[in-house]
């Protein structure tokens, strides 16, 4: 079964159907001017010309998911006596991701190293993470935002994915990169790519050049200790509105709230996406909240994905450049260029870090 | 052109406030940001176009000092609705006013450009010329501006301090304004409600359109995230996303000056302003009063006529 | 938690359409039930014993009984619990008496609506939170409003138990509607005679403070702590002056003022003392009479004062008094004559009112007590009484019975055949109401004894003819249309409420039914209460009602306050707003929208603007809750989630 | 479901305490029959309505919600009910825009002395809502 392979166009639909022959099918879906992760079903339109709104996280990861519901029961002649009974549901069916972007596929290889490659593995995420192949399109060019290229990823760039498909004239040149991403060639619609793989070459490097590297010095540590001066955050980030779009729009945000539902005598236990940008994220019980103000909080999401993961996961980078945050945001907050001008404060003096007449106000 | 008049009133007023809250370029040529002022070089950033579609009204009641904003003729009302409200206090604000004839949603301009890096952006009177990697396209503002400039009753704003130049006059008919809650409610009870669970469903609750609103202003401690008081789950169901959008119009009812910016901020594109559009359009019926143009109007939901002309008792 | 169920057969009420044994099994499912029975009577004394015993026994923490209304016996199983030694505010009622069993036979339904509502008390009980009372002050002033028979009543029984009392009157003079009465039935006293010594004793008393003249402006506060902004109208003669000597009246050049007093049976003049026995026995001018204001030129009054009381530049005065508790007595007003059309009421001057006749009949009256036909002042031989004229007719708005109109028919028949031995009383009716001790007894000597003609039949028109009125009626015994040639025709028009009752009401924050008489918080149990507490009732403002009655509550009420301020604290009512100032931002909506201002501004001392709650000030109806965006204020044992704790247990998908 | 509650639609009902809530009562002492579908909560004031509890029973699992409080101008609490006259209209001319039918959300006022004209609200709503249908799947 050949690793190269090539898809015309009007395949497309009846090869995602094939796919969802055993497994469920994530598609990047054109709902009015969105796209849409969501189950692929007949009738939904897949759009590939641009990244989806939403990364496809949410398939192997979802924003809200029952981690076990429960039941009381009890009878009616022993009021007093009261049983539970629990139940848990971590097989999930095999799933495919089809039409993610590199920045997505790596994404997932961000959370698994806190998910999965652990001895305190998440038993859900790593079960749909296993039964999940990711078939991911490389781009034909950056969109707004975009700066893969800056954080060791890149428009063609095949770590996460098991298949990666390059647009070249008409059709899709699929290579296989994994074993699970082998079976996907077997379908009859893939016929032989071989002949593709020089202008796939062509088309991606082509890409790759297109994109902007926010940080041209290179992955250099980000300085400690403007980091750590309140000052400089509270000047970078007055305009934030410390809402939740970023971190629900990022392939690589993992942190989750979870809170008990109970309705007269059934419940259940429910994990959703929690955002460090909300003033409840670190609400403690006592009332004292350790991170009250949004640039407090804005210091958090830079510092876990750029400073603290880094230095946990020897130098790997929590995020992939996607660009969500940056085209996404209410107010156009640019993270790569906060932490361009954090890794290098001398080489590009931004106007907004120049000092305030009088101390924090 | 009033962006140089701008700086030089940003300049004039800066040594008397705190800060000074405006716009300057964005990461790419199709966005701008806020810049807070605070020295005079930083003046030389701003930017004046019609990108400058944010409202910055909304920074005012966190702000502890005296500041002055620069505000376009629907962002004046924000102040005015704060004025009635007693959310700010109306000596501590320098307004900036800037009559605005129509400013552009780069939502509409990338998908007329098809989602292209945008290469450089200019603009001429009346429309904006889009530089991108497959040539130049050039569209009339009128065709790629938000909902609300399409029928803008207000260009110039209501209330100012300094203006950067003459004050204009809206030539757009009062009736355009809830032109489309009133196609909406053509449709059939079914179809509105298809429309709204549909657009409603693609809601990921990251709050954005409750954090841009200016009028919310108890966003920190939101009902929508609470256990006390527990009026919703954390589920992402489309009955806990129903409730979060009604909760947000609701407490806007007479109180949404329409200045766009849900709609604006949502990265799904929901028109999450329907809503709070019709609820001004039976304010306006009921109580005939719109939210932020008269500074002594007291909003409809907070006060009350023991014999109210317009609410007769139902009959079953 | 560990929630006690009692489902409560009340006899055969509730048990007869309503399986409680199948609701107790139900609830004994219910998560957080550790006990649940049916009793036949829970609200009797071994009925509150089964629940203070399964307390004991199951060491229960919260109590829901399944009965009647909780209206009814809220407050009967919360002082149980608390015999018990639970928080009363952990109780909750079902009612699945008035609300399910009364009003459907379909057992299966009404089974099915009480686990229902079992289900909803659980649920909400399970969030009941325990409240604790503060106590406060109590001002022990009393304000009586109104100087009638029973506000004097009351005010004189407060006051000889010690209290100071503060009594408003809207008139010149106490006294009210009976100090207008010639003679009061059955006894057929002089009505002042015995009215008169009261009003002595009440404006020699002490401890009462007499603000005649004046009328109630505002009322803030709450039970124990009234603030009453009284507006003293000028009567345009200083008081403190003014000896009564009557000169000025006798001077006046306008003869032609509006008798108040007198209901208009005679006119009188632009200052008047309103009858000799007033109290306070001062002068008032009637600015809409008197030459002095209507062209600005006359001065005779002034001129003739002994004193030199008269001051034409008054102005209203407002002065405020601190009060504890209210004793509302505002009295009735009667039906407006012009509305009797058919009788040709206020169109022809020989069809007067009862209390016009009255004013004839009294020697202190406009004649001397000669009865005469205001028309040619002749004295009338044939006199027609007409009972309940608008009484008793839903087309008037007006379906209820006037109480006393027969009674005083009955009387002024018989003064007639004193005042005219030769003459001929008439009187249709249709029921004779005559229930009191010696009432019906009096009846029936004004048909024997002085030989009125009792017709039994309603008044269909009234015209002249000649110098006569042809009263036209049916005689139901007989069976046949009557026709009597009247002198004079006297109208017993309706008891209505009085004027400016409904103003009056919404000042005191008191509800009044459709007629504009007071609601009283129970029609049989508790007559003299309101709704507020704080505020009672007295008299015919409550509904018409005799003397004995009136003076019978007027003493109720006194007794009612006396017990109030038998305290020294009074017990704050815990169910009221609290404001968590973690979570309110400060944008006071709660603030403006408070009915009673309870809510007012406050800086924390990190500088934080936030709400806070006048705990006694705060009435408990939850309007800030229902305002405030962030749900930071909660009108505590009706928070958001125990309500919505109640809608959840309803709406299972 | 047990087929009892199929008969049955769920009409929410939220009486203020001093007036709706006794006017039902009476209506109950005068034995005024009514169909069982309706559950009341108990509130102090219709003015402590507030509209999301409408939009809350309707959205999880309600058929139909009456509200009903005193009478305009007899609210205990005086201004209670002239707050709770403005919400609940604004919420029945919103309500058919986002695709609920505003047949099925009712408010009224009834005084503690009306018993029978709760009987009568009570018959009639329960009977539009019937006409409606049930408005979830169950």
């Amino acid at each position: 079964m050949a690793e190269k392979g090539y898809l015309p166009k009007e395949k497309i639909k009846e090869f995602v159907e094939a796919l969802g022959k055993d497994a469920t099918v994530f598609a990047p879906c054109l709902e009015g001017d969105t796209i849409v992760f969501r189950e692929y079903a007949a009738g939904k339109e897949i759009s590939l010309d641009r990244p989806a709104n939403t990364p496809p996280k949410g398939a192997i990861y979802p924003q809200c998911e029952t981690l076990l519901s429960f039941e009381f029961k009890k009878e009616a002649d022993s009021p007093q006596k009261m049983d539970v009974e629990l139940k848990v549901n971590t097989d999930f069916p095999k799933a495919v991701v089809f039409g993610g972007r590199p920045c997505d596929a790596r994404g997932f290889t961000v959370i698994d190293r806190v998910f999965v490659n652990t001895d305190t593995a998440d038993p859900y995420y790593k079960k749909r993470r296993e039964n999940t192949t990711i078939v991911t399109k490389c781009c034909n060019g950056p969109v707004a935002g975009c700066f893969c290229v800056g954080v060791g990823g890149g428009p063609a760039v095949t770590e996460g994915s098991d298949v990666v498909m390059t647009e070249v004239d008409g059709g899709y040149y699929l290579e296989a990169v994994t074993d699970k991403g082998k079976a996907v060639m077997s379908l009859p619609m893939i016929q032989d790519g071989a002949s593709y793989e020089a202008k796939a070459k062509q088309a991606n490097e082509k890409a790759t050049a297109a994109v902007r590297n926010p940080f041209p010095a290179g992955a250099d540590k980000i300085s400690g200790d403007l980091f750590d001066s309140g000052d400089f955050w509270g000047r970078v980030i007055d305009k934030c509105l410390s809402c939740g779009a970023c971190t629900f729009l990022c392939p690589t945000c993992y942190c989750f709230n979870i809170t008990d539902e109970q309705a007269i005598t059934t419940g259940e236990r429910i994990r959703s996406w929690d955002s460090c940008m909300f003033q409840h994220f670190t609400l403690e019980t006592s009332g004292h909240n350790p991170r009250p103000v949004k640039h407090k909080r804005f210091r958090n999401r830079v510092g876990h994905k750029f400073y603290y993961y880094p230095e946990k996961y020897d130098g790997a980078i929590a995020c992939t450049g996607c660009g969500r945050c940056i085209r996404y945001c209410p107010v156009s907050v640019d993270i790569s260029e906060i932490v361009g001008y954090l890794r290098d404060p001398k080489a590009d003096p931004k106007e907004w870090a120049a000092e305030k007449k009088d101390a924090k106000n | 052109m009033s962006t140089q008049k701008l700086k030089e009133i940003i300049k004039q007023v800066l040594p008397d406030v705190e800060t000074v809250i405006c716009w300057q370029d964005g990461f790419d040529k199709l966005n701008v940001t806020p810049i807070f002022i605070t020295s005079p070089e930083q003046a030389d950033k701003v930017v004046w176009n019609p990108l400058c579609a944010q409202n910055l009204a909304s920074y005012l009641p966190s702000q502890k000092k005296k500041v002055a904003v620069a505000v376009k003729g629907c962002d004046s009302r924000t102040i005015v609705q704060y004025m009635q409200e007693g959310l700010i206090d109306r000596d501590n604000v320098v307004i900036i006013g800037i009559p605005c004839k129509g400013v552009v949603s780069k939502k509409k301009v990338q998908k007329a450009i098809g989602n292209e890096p945008v290469e450089d952006v200019t603009f001429t009177d009346g429309s904006v010329k889009v530089k991108t990697p497959s040539g130049e396209k050039t569209f009339a503002i009128a065709d790629v501006c938000p909902g609300k400039c399409a029928s803008c009753q207000y260009p110039t704003p209501i209330v100012y301090d300094h203006l950067t130049s003459e004050a204009i006059k809206s030539d757009k008919p009062a009736e355009s304004v809830y032109a489309d809650v009133a196609e909406l409610e053509g449709k059939t009870l079914e179809e509105r409600k298809a429309y709204f669970l549909g657009q409603f469903d693609k809601c990921i609750r990251c709050y954005a359109c409750r954090n841009a609103c200016p009028m919310c202003v108890c966003q920190d401690s939101c009902i929508a995230e609470t256990r006390e008081p527990h009026w919703i789950t954390q589920k992402l169901s489309l009955d806990e996303k129903l409730m979060f959008h009604m909760i947000h119009s609701l407490h806007l009812a007479g109180r949404c000056v329409e200045c766009g910016e849900c709609e604006r901020v949502c990265p799904m594109e929901i028109p999450v302003a329907k809503l709070k559009k019709k609820i001004n359009k039976e304010m306006r019926d009921l109580f005939d009063y719109t939210p932020g143009v008269n500074p002594e109007d007291k909003p409809p939901m907070y006060t009350f006529n023991v014999d109210e002309a317009k609410i007769k008792e139902h009959k079953l | 938690m560990r929630v006690g169920v009692f489902i409560c057969h009340c006899g055969s009420n509730i048990a007869g359409t309503v399986d409680v044994a199948k609701v107790a099994e139900e609830a004994r499912k219910m998560p957080g039930v550790a006990y649940a029975t049916a009793y036949m009577y829970t609200c009797s004394e071994p009925g509150q014993k089964e629940i203070t015993d399964a307390i004991e026994r199951d060491k229960l923490d919260r109590i829901v009984v399944a009965a009647c209304s909780p209206r009814m016996h809220e407050n009967t199983f919360r002082r149980t619990i608390m015999k018990a030694g639970l928080n009363r505010y952990f109780f909750e009622q079902a009612n699945i008496r008035e609300h399910v069993s009364w009003i459907g036979l379909d057992k299966e339904l009404n089974t099915q609506k009480a686990i229902e509502e079992v289900r909803m008390a659980v649920a909400k009980v399970m969030k009941n939170k325990p409240l604790f009372s503060s106590s406060f002050k109590i001002n022990k002033r009393v304000l009586v409003i109104g100087g009638g028979v029973a506000g004097m009543q009351a005010a004189l029984d407060c006051a000889d138990g010690g209290l100071e009392v503060v009594m408003v009157e809207k008139s010149p003079s106490i006294g009210g509607m009976m100090a207008r009465l010639d003679k009061t039935f059955p006894t057929v006293d002089c009505s002042i005679c015995i009215l008169g010594p009261k009003m002595v004793d009440v404006a020699q008393h002490d401890l009462i403070k007499l603000h005649a003249y004046s009328e109630i402006a505002e009322i803030k506060g709450y039970v124990g702590n009234y603030q009453i902004k009284i507006k003293k109208k000028p009567p345009y003669v200083d008081w403190t002056k003014c000896t009564g000597c009557g000169l000025c009246m006798e001077k006046c050049p306008t003869k032609n003022a509006y008798d108040h007093f007198n209901f208009g049976a005679a006119p009188t003049r632009a200052i008047n003392i309103p009858f000799p026995q007033a109290i306070p026995k001062k002068a008032t001018i009637d600015p809409n009479h008197c030459r002095q204001f209507v062209k600005g030129k006359c001065g005779v009054c002034a001129k003739v004062c002994p004193t030199g009381a008269i001051n034409y530049e008054m102005q209203d005065e407002f002065i405020t008094e601190e009060v504890g508790a209210i004793i509302t007595a505002t009295g009735y007003g009667l039906m407006d004559i012009e509305r009797l059309t058919e009788y040709g009421g206020g169109r022809y001057p020989d069809v007067i009112t009862g209390i016009q006749y009255e004013r004839f009949l009294n020697a202190s009256g406009p004649t001397s007590g000669h009865i005469i036909r205001p028309s040619d002042h002749e004295e009338p031989k044939t006199i027609v009484f007409v009972a309940c004229a608008g009484s008793r007719d839903k087309s008037l708005g007006v379906p209820y019975c006037s109480n006393f109109c027969c009674m005083y028919i009955a009387k002024q028949a018989i003064l007639t055949k004193d005042h005219i031995p030769d003459s001929q009383s008439y009187v249709f009716y249709m029921d004779v109401r005559s229930p009191g001790k010696g009432y019906d007894e009096f009846t029936r000597r004004a048909q024997e004894e002085y030989g009125a003609k009792y017709i039994r039949g309603r008044v269909s028109r009234i015209y002249p003819k000649g110098k006569k009125m042809v009263v036209k009626g049916a005689d139901t015994l007989l069976g046949t249309q009557v026709e009597i040639e009247a002198d004079l025709v006297v109208l017993g028009t309706a008891v209505v409420s009085a004027p400016g009752a409904a103003q009056m009401a919404e000042k005191l924050h008191i509800s009044y039914d459709t007629f504009g008489f007071y609601v009283e918080s129970h029609p049989k149990l508790r007559p003299v209460e309101t709704n507020t507490s704080g505020v009672f009732l007295a008299g015919a403002c409550q509904g018409p009602k005799d003397i004995p009655a009136s003076v019978g509550q007027g003493s109720a009420a006194a007794a009612k306050v006396l017990s109030l301020f038998s305290k020294d604290m009074l017990e704050s009512d815990p169910a009221i707003a609290q404001v968590n100032q973690n979570t309110c931002v400060g944008c006071l909506k709660c603030l403006k929208t408070c009915p009673f201002q309870a809510i007012v501004e406050d800086i924390l001392r990190s500088g934080k603007k936030v709400a806070k709650v006048i705990e006694t000030v705060c009435a408990g109806c939850g309007v800030c809750t229902s305002t405030c965006p962030c749900g930071a204020i909660q009108l505590q044992h009706f928070t958001d989630n125990q309500l919505l704790a109640e809608v959840n247990a309803i709406c299972q998908k | 479901m047990s087929e009892v509650a199929a008969k049955e639609l769920r009409i929410v009902g939220f009486l203020c305490n001093w007036c709706s809530y006794g006017g039902a009562d009476t209506a109950g002492v005068g034995r005024f029959k009514q169909p069982t579908d309706l559950r009341i909560i108990r509130v102090p004031c219709s003015g402590r309505v507030d509209p999301m509890f409408v939009v809350r029973a309707l959205i999880t699992g309600a058929d139909g919600v009456l509200v009903s409080g005193c009478h305009p101008r007899d609210c205990h609490y005086t201004d209670g009910n002239f707050y709770a006259r403005r919400r609940l209209e604004m919420l029945k001319r919103l309500l058919p825009f986002l695709g609920i039918d505003d047949k099925r959300f009712h408010y009224t006022w009834v005084s503690a002395s009306e018993g029978a004209k709760w009987q009568q609200v009570v018959t009639d709503f329960t009977k539009q809502v019937h006409a409606l249908g049930p408005m979830h799947q169950k």
